[in-house]
């Protein structure tokens, strides 16, 4: 029910401050507070107070304001509720149950390539064959295995079909023609917002406002934002204040400052204790066989490996991939969307609640271009652990929902009404068109926006897209981007006549120069 | 682990084990060893400091003051003159009163004759102050004297009230004063120089229970006192001096039976003394 | 909350039609009439149900009146005459927008200080249900549940539990206590029943200090040989 | 005689004939009087060897300098090189500054390099200093790889030696003379793979030096993956980048060709290490560019109808310094992937732009000053005319406020460190 | 030395070099934590406390970092709130890096070795159960809490032990070290009822608690006994390890 009670909120402090008591955070901080309190300056009269200023001077203060902030983002989901823990994943009970048959149908196939190819999901690898694995860990791309049996489980277009056959039972068909497009694919009532609403929204992109992405290109001859704007970056910096560092990236990043400000935002600082959890990690890696690591393995080498933008990093996104499946700290983010993790049991224990496992450890199933979602942040990091704390964190706030369904408006079903209505209603003569030659605009949207566009924009473009991501943490900016793609290149498609030719127009995006995109798209 | 320590404040804690005057005296310590070598490690220092007071070999050669501060000092250093002068004992040589006092100089500078004549009165029953005693007899006396110094004194108090209050005028109730009036010990005039035991002991007692120094236990004083009717003052001292069970109260020394006895002390002390690890095992204070 | 929620009785939405019911046209109204079948009037505590794309919700509680006098006996002199209907909510929007599905399937908690007055001595509350969209097909309330207050069950709890399975007559417990006693090689019980509750309150210590986190594992001791997935 | 361009071509490539056709040129065989002859070097030199006395028109324009090797070939190149320093050093030039150990601060961006067998006696001198260094072994004359090996023992030298004796094929004539270079063994890794840069050099006269640099050079990855380790050393794909050689790595990707573009190398760099050490990165590397070419200036026959497309092959450090390798003059034309193929047309189009405005009959007398939006994606690099003969003073100075700047990690005067912005940017 | 000095507590006294030596060597605050941790722990013998405290504190190279922390752990009872800051010091003494390379965290290797000392006192065969619970691969990191749950079960455990070990002698009327397996059955069967029977909510707490009063014991011994009592009887070990066995049941297993 709207305006939390102190309930609810006192349930938030409570789980808050469980997760802060976790982290290595609350003990540093004890310690840093007991070492003030030892300070001669302290007497017993004053000494709360003194203690608190005394941690907002040495940044402890700071540190953790940082560390709620993130806690509440991750928190806000799961507020308190009378609702049973499915609802509370996924409210509408037909999505509800869409996921769960299209989960079915991806343990299905799973399944039958193992009996086909007869290997097992899992195994523990024989010693010999751990040293070798860990003796060339650092050129995984080189070793060449046979993969031409496995097939990646399920490709955008798979996944698409599905989203499209999404009906709610209860609607009413003939009336909602008068309330909603019968033109997109996707026919369900979900709130989409208009283009004044993105307008107020994303207010920081208006064409007054200066951007990095247009203001700083080197075509420009005295680069006076560019400097400005990297000024002003440093100062974000330390200042280490989380939305601060949000509210830069709304205006796009410097390349040189863009991985300290993403992971300012994302919380991300990779300690020593990351640096040992991502030995951790891999040395699990090492110890067992997955059958998800030739699905990965199969995916580097149908995408980035043939990539001329990636292919350098290829090596890279094997090492992280692997042990992003391995890490059991990714199934939190299962607990508020409609998706479920794949569950099995210990071979010869089938059906022992206790030996019950998730697969993968992660619970994510990778599928036809998810190594692009890494692949792009190779630019920003090239240090594995930092790079896949990174990643994780990108994942779990924003990839996550763009193969999942759900009612959630950041969840794709959403981003896909969202780029329909907009084309609807801003292009329909365009729309029109495209769906009488048999060109469903989504047909060709859709696997950009489940990428979130990465390997389709050129690199750099990418990483301004995601600057605007991070900032304004919302994924719709992809939806209004695909959106502006079509409005831009809207002559060339107004010719085309097959499905073939409007995918041809809107083959190669690696031109397009985002930003003045956007703004054309929102503010035109 | 007695959760008693816990119930008390933190001062009254630290004052309980004198910690402060170690502390105190540590620092003051390690001050003066800087004069000779300025590259001190502190840390080291004190660790050293405090763990030859635990050992209970940190009073050798150090101030009268210092030797007196603390019970625990005190036994320390009774031990060390049990130590070091056993042989004596052994040689049955017999000195008096000076010669005690030169010996005990040897270990404290300066160390002061008016102790080891106290302890001579013990030893003489107050009189023939200048008689030989042997070893074993003035060790004890000394260590009786030394360690409840404070308490000697009170009581002596307490025993000269009664005398006057029996001998002259009528009010028999006697009110110790456990507030030390500076100067000379009363002195016991002649007469019958003695007093009722019962009305003695009870004084005593009361004294015991509010007493902030340390006194023997009462009923080892209950023995003594409750043998006779009567009791002369320094008929009591030698008797406590004699008794087993102050030795062991003490609990520095070991049973007169092996007072001169060769084996090495340390041996049979610090497994006597070996403070006990705080055990995991032990109840939750709950 | 906890407690269980009070028996009623609950009847199935009931379109309100204009003119001939068997028109297509729906008004988009509907009540649902919930009934507690004691006689005695219950008070509520909160409201729970789940939305099933109703837009607005109005409550109307049927209660009887505080000069009510109790020796007045119960039944059918109870009905209309002394009984009031007081409005308890009125058109709160359960979906943002009655075309989309935002919240249309949401669970709702309905505390008594949200209602215009407060639901006591209540016999029988009316929800009038509205959903002006035209896009849905049906619509109204799932689960709908009520709850006391307070839930008094648990005093009653605690003391049949204190002395829970103890024979009813002190004497018997007397003679039982001195056969122990007398029995020579059974040990004064105290002592044991001191010592295993101390036993006890280590072990619940124990329990409350083990941690939920997590170290990361995926394998069951030491084992991640996976065949196949299961598909429950 | 009418208006249309007759041109020659040596090389039948596609990305030649399709520009000049392009430009509604007509071709015309090698002794018929040409325009534009894109010929391979050994025509150059015969066309002007002096046995033919051949005279060219005005209206001729050919794609190579006749003497050309005095850069391209290694041996050549380094004495060219060595000697540029030295003179610079004669006439107290602040450029030709020595550091500590006597290393050049400006101009050290070759490896310690020596003729072979000529100097054989101070390379062994220079390799006993640091006996456990990785040197390779390269022919003069061959480019695109042929007949490198890496050494890091003086025995392998002897063995090869005396074998080549056999082979007699030791004669120093010059030709089959080898150079023998540090091996550079700390190179910049991206992805954890060795590369080298591909950049292109258009100079369309040498007297006064005019000379554009190539916006869209590539880097060329090793497939394997680098290692430092000696045991490798057998294993040529590691070490040497050149396409023509990885091509026979069985790990060759003909989607991206193992060639990432500069832009991205920038983008990643900026991304990891920083801009400004990138912008310095940059700079140096058309500073070393350009005094490469004002090393040969002097003994480059500098004839009015030649124009010439170098080839710079650059090593990165992981201190990101670069090291100038070798300089091609025949940059291969064979395109290994589409956009590889885009890019190559590219590159000749926007050069016969600058050599050819217009596309229209040459006239060698014009002042080779191209307009700017003439110049396509090359960017002028330097142009001897408007950097002046102070410009070399001011230059210099910078050069020091460049040297002090970047070990005070003040970036911003490592923009000093670039010739005034008359030449590029 | 023979000459009286003032006690050092006359700060003001000091000379002005003293006072700086104090301030650079740190002495002060040396000073001041040992206080405060005589404080927080109270030990028994303060001496040797501080002799012991001030030795780690100047810390001489190769001291062994699980020796260290059992120390501070073994500084006060985990009843005591100061057993907290403790096992955080403890965390932070082995958390400390091994090396100028090697990276700061504790990882499995060192915990498992914290905790099989810890666990020593007790015979191999009883702690390994627990241990086989709580033990970590080398190379997994221990988060604090983990460190946490894991410490406090093992000292409660040796409690548990150590009462347990109590409870049969109290039951070894006729010291004949062994004790009628009628009887040990009953206590064992109560004690089980009460542990088991225990969830979060407080009444089901209050129901294990009153399985254990003297008066449903008495019951149970007396139904236990008016049946048929045929003279088994169960050793010590038995006895100790079936208790510590329902003990170690309620462990959760690590994730």
């Amino acid at each position: 029910m709207d305006g939390a009670t102190d309930m609810e909120l006192s349930h938030l402090v409570d789980m808050v401050t469980r997760n802060l008591k976790a982290t290595p955070l609350y003990t540093d901080m004890r310690q840093a507070a007991a070492a003030q309190a030892q300070k001669d300056s302290f007497h017993l009269g004053d000494l709360k107070q003194s203690l608190l200023s005394a941690l907002e001077e040495s940044g402890w203060e700071r540190k953790l304001r940082n560390a709620v902030y993130r806690e509440m983002l991750i928190c806000a989901q799961r507020e308190l509720s009378i609702a049973p823990p499915e609802d509370q994943k996924e409210p509408l009970t037909y999505m509800r149950k869409a996921q769960g048959a299209w989960e079915k149908r991806i343990l299905k196939s799973l399944n039958s390539m193992c009996t086909e190819l007869s290997v097992p999901l899992a195994r523990k690898r024989p010693p010999q064959e751990q040293k070798e694995l860990l003796s060339r860990w650092t050129e995984l791309g080189t070793e060449e295995p046979d993969l031409s049996h496995f097939r990646p489980v399920y490709a955008p277009k798979d996944f698409l079909e599905v989203l499209v056959n999404l009906r709610n039972p209860n609607s009413n068909w003939t009336e909602q023609a008068s309330h909603f497009n019968l033109w997109g694919l996707v026919q369900l009532p979900l709130r989409t917002k208009t283009r004044k609403q993105l307008q107020t929204d994303f207010s920081e992109l208006s064409i007054s406002e200066p951007q990095a992405g247009v203001d700083d290109s080197p075509e420009i001859p005295v680069d006076v934002f560019a400097s400005e704007r990297t000024k002003l970056g440093r100062r974000v910096l330390e200042a280490e204040h989380s939305p601060l560092a949000q509210q830069y990236a709304k205006k796009g990043c410097p390349t040189g400052l863009r991985g300290a400000i993403w992971a300012q935002i994302l919380g991300v600082k990779v300690d020593s204790v990351d640096q040992l959890y991502y030995q951790q990690l891999k040395s699990y890696v090492i110890h067992h066989d997955l059958l998800i690591d030739s699905l990965i393995y199969k995916d580097v080498k149908l995408t980035a490996a043939n990539d001329d933008y990636y292919f350098v990093f290829e090596d890279l996104l094997h090492q992280i991939l692997l042990i992003f499946s391995r890490d059991t700290s990714v199934l939190k983010c299962f607990a508020h969307t409609s998706a479920t993790p794949a569950k099995s049991y210990i071979r010869g224990k089938l059906g022992m609640e206790e030996f019950q496992v998730t697969y993968p450890p992660s619970g994510v199933i990778p599928f036809h271009g998810f190594t692009m979602y890494a692949a792009s942040l190779c630019f920003v990091y090239d240090e594995p652990a930092r790079l896949y704390f990174v990643f994780r964190e990108m994942y779990t706030r924003y990839f996550f929902h763009l193969h999942h369904m759900s009612s959630h408006p950041q969840g794709i079903v959403s981003l896909c009404a969202l780029f329909e209505s907009l084309l609807q209603t801003h292009e329909p003569e365009l729309f029109y068109h495209l769906k009488g030659v048999g060109a469903q605009p989504l047909k060709i949207a859709f696997k950009w926006l489940m990428r979130a566009f990465a390997g389709f924009l050129g690199s750099d473009q990418l990483l301004l897209l995601w600057d605007r991501v991070l900032g304004f943490n919302s994924l719709e900016i992809l939806s209004v981007l695909a959106f502006a793609i079509f409005s831009f290149r809207r002559t060339n498609l107004l010719e085309v006549s097959s499905y073939a030719a409007a995918e041809a127009v809107l083959s190669d995006l690696t031109t397009l120069k985002l930003v003045p995109l956007l703004q054309l798209a929102l503010f035109s | 682990m007695s959760g008693a320590q816990f119930s008390m404040s933190g001062e009254e804690y630290l004052a309980r084990h004198h910690v402060i005057t170690y502390l105190e005296d540590a620092v003051s310590q390690l001050l003066e060893h800087k004069e000779e070598n300025p590259r001190v490690n502190p840390a080291k220092f004190l660790s050293d400091y405090f763990t030859s007071v635990h050992r209970g070999n940190h009073t050798l050669f150090r101030e009268y003051e210092y030797i007196k501060a603390t019970p625990h000092n005190r036994t320390a250093f009774i031990r060390i003159f049990w130590k070091c002068f056993r042989q004596v004992g052994k040689s049955g040589d017999l000195l008096n009163a000076k010669e005690y006092q030169s010996l005990l100089c040897l270990l404290c500078p300066d160390f002061p004759l008016e102790l080891v004549q106290k302890t001579a009165r013990i030893v003489l029953m107050d009189d023939a102050m200048d008689c030989l005693m042997s070893f074993t007899d003035f060790l004890f006396a000394f260590q009786l004297q030394f360690y409840y110094d404070e308490f000697l004194y009170t009581a002596s108090e307490i025993y000269t009230n009664i005398m006057s209050a029996t001998r002259g005028s009528r009010d028999a109730v006697v009110v110790p004063s456990v507030s030390r009036t500076k100067g000379k010990p009363p002195q016991l005039s002649d007469g019958p120089d003695s007093v009722e035991s019962t009305q003695f002991f009870e004084a005593v007692k009361m004294l015991c229970e509010t007493f902030q120094f340390s006194h023997p236990p009462v009923d080892i004083l209950r023995g003594i006192l409750m043998s006779a009717p009567r009791v002369s003052f320094y008929g009591f001292l030698m008797a406590l001096a004699k008794h087993e069970g102050i030795n062991s109260a003490v609990g520095i020394l070991p049973p007169k039976a092996q007072i001169l006895d060769d084996t090495d002390p340390d041996i049979q002390i610090s497994s006597a003394r070996t403070p006990r690890p705080v055990s995991a095992a032990s109840k939750p204070a709950s | 909350m906890t407690g269980k929620p009070l028996v009623c009785s609950i009847r199935n939405p009931h379109p309100i039609t204009i003119g001939d019911p068997r028109a297509e046209f729906s008004s988009g109204c509907a009540v649902v009439d919930v009934t507690f079948p004691s006689t005695k009037s219950v008070d509520i505590g909160e409201i729970t149900f789940k939305n099933n794309y109703t837009a607005l919700l109005s409550i109307k509680l049927k209660v009887r009146e505080e000069n009510e006098k109790e020796e007045e006996e119960p039944a059918e002199s109870d009905g209309e005459t002394t009984l009031t209907w007081v409005t308890g909510l009125k058109n709160v929007q359960l979906m943002p927008d009655p075309h989309c599905e935002d919240r249309a399937q949401s669970y709702y908690r309905i505390k008594r200080e949200q209602l215009l007055t407060p639901p006591d001595n209540v016999l029988s509350v009316r929800l009038v249900l509205q959903q002006p969209s035209p896009v849905w097909l049906s619509f109204g309330l799932d689960d709908i549940k009520f709850y006391s207050p307070k839930d008094e069950t648990s005093e009653l709890m605690l003391s049949e539990l204190v002395n829970g399975d103890m024979p009813a007559d002190d004497e018997a417990m007397n003679d039982i206590r001195k056969r122990v006693k007398e029995n020579k090689d059974i040990p004064p019980v105290e002592e044991i029943s001191t010592s295993l509750q101390q036993m006890w309150a280590l072990s619940e210590t124990a329990r409350i200090n083990q941690t939920e986190a997590s170290l990361g594992r995926f394998d069951v001791d030491g084992s991640y040989d996976i065949n196949l997935l299961s598909y429950t | 005689m009418a208006g249309k361009v007759k041109y020659a071509c040596d090389i039948e490539k596609s990305v030649l004939i399709n520009n000049f056709e392009k430009r509604g040129w007509v071709s015309a065989s090698a002794d018929e009087d040409w325009n534009f002859y894109w010929s391979s070097v050994q025509t150059t030199r015969n066309i002007f060897s002096i046995e033919n006395g051949y005279r060219l028109q005005d209206d001729q324009v050919i794609n190579h300098f006749p003497n050309h090797y005095e850069l391209t070939r290694k041996d050549l190149m380094v004495k060219n090189l060595k000697r540029y320093r030295k003179d610079l050093e004669k006439e107290g030039n602040p450029v030709s500054e020595r550091d500590e150990e006597g290393r050049y601060k400006y101009l050290d961006f070759i490896p310690v390099t020596f003729l072979l067998p000529a100097d054989y006696n101070l390379f062994v001198e220079e390799f006993r200093k640091n006996p456990n260094s990785t040197w390779i072994m390269k022919p003069t004359g061959k480019a695109r790889g042929i007949g490198i090996f890496l050494i890091n023992k003086l025995s392998q030298l002897k063995k090869w030696s005396r074998d080549s004796k056999t082979n007699s094929f030791a004669a120093p004539s010059g030709k089959d003379a080898y150079v023998i270079s540090r091996y550079i063994d700390n190179p910049l890794l991206i992805g954890g793979k060795k590369f080298d840069l591909r950049l292109y050099v258009l100079v369309t006269s040498y007297r006064p030096l005019k000379c554009y640099m190539y916006r869209l050079g590539f880097c060329r990855f090793c497939t394997v993956k680098y290692t430092s380790s000696t045991s490798e050393l057998d294993n040529m794909f590691i070490h040497l980048t050149n396409v023509s050689i990885q091509k026979h790595g069985d790990e060759y990707n003909n989607v991206h060709g193992g060639k990432w573009t500069i832009k991205n190398m920038r983008l990643f760099l900026e991304g990891t290490r920083g801009k400004e050490v990138t912008d310095k990165l940059f700079d140096d590397i058309n500073w070393l560019t350009v005094h490469s070419l004002k090393a040969v200036s002097g003994v480059m026959a500098n004839d009015r109808h030649c124009f010439e497309c170098y080839g710079y092959d650059i090593i990165i450090d992981n201190n990101l310094k670069p090291w100038l390798i070798e300089v091609n003059a025949s940059p291969s034309l064979t395109s290994t992937t589409a956009a590889d193929r885009i890019m190559k047309y590219n590159l000749i189009n926007d050069s016969l732009n600058i050599v050819m405005p217009n596309g229209e009959l040459p006239d060698v007398r014009w002042n080779k000053v191209p307009p700017k939006e003439a110049l396509g994606n090359y960017d002028l690099l330097y142009d001897e005319d408007l950097a002046q003969a102070d410009i070399l003073e001011r230059d210099t100075k910078s050069r020091l406020g460049l040297s002090v700047g970047s070990r005070g990690r003040d970036t911003k005067s490592s923009f000093t460190g670039r010739p005034p912005p008359t030449t590029w940017k | 030395m023979a000459e009286k000095r003032k006690p050092a507590s006359a700060d003001e006294k000091m000379p002005e070099s003293n006072r700086d030596f104090l301030e650079k060597s740190a002495v002060r605050s040396l000073l001041r934590g040992a206080i405060s941790k005589l404080i927080e722990n109270r030990p028994e013998d303060p001496i040797a406390f501080l002799a012991e405290y001030f030795d780690s504190a100047d810390n001489k190279p190769g001291s062994n970092k699980v020796a260290k922390a059992h120390q501070e752990l073994l500084l006060t009872h985990h009843s005591r709130p100061a057993f907290e800051s403790n096992m955080m010091l403890a965390y932070q003494i082995l958390s400390a890096p091994k090396n100028a390379k090697s990276k700061a965290g504790l990882k499995g290797d060192l915990f498992t070795e914290l905790l099989t000392k810890i666990l020593r006192e007790v015979p191999g065969e009883v702690s390994e159960v627990l241990l086989k619970k709580l033990l970590c691969y080398e190379n997994e990191v221990i988060p604090y809490d983990i460190f946490h749950s894991g410490v406090m079960t093992c000292f409660i455990f040796l409690d548990f032990y150590a009462e347990a070990d109590g409870l049969f002698t109290v039951l070894d009327t006729s010291r004949k070290k062994e004790v009628d397996k009628e009887l040990c059955d009953v206590v064992l069967n109560q004690l089980n009822a009460a542990m088991t029977a225990t969830k979060d909510d407080p009444k089901s707490i209050l129901e294990g608690a009153s399985k254990l009063r003297p008066d449903a014991l008495a019951i149970a011994l007396d139904n236990a006994f008016d049946s048929v009592v045929y003279d088994e009887s169960m050793a010590r070990d038995e006895f100790v390890m079936t208790a510590v066995i329902m003990f170690i049941a309620k462990v959760k297993p690590l994730r």
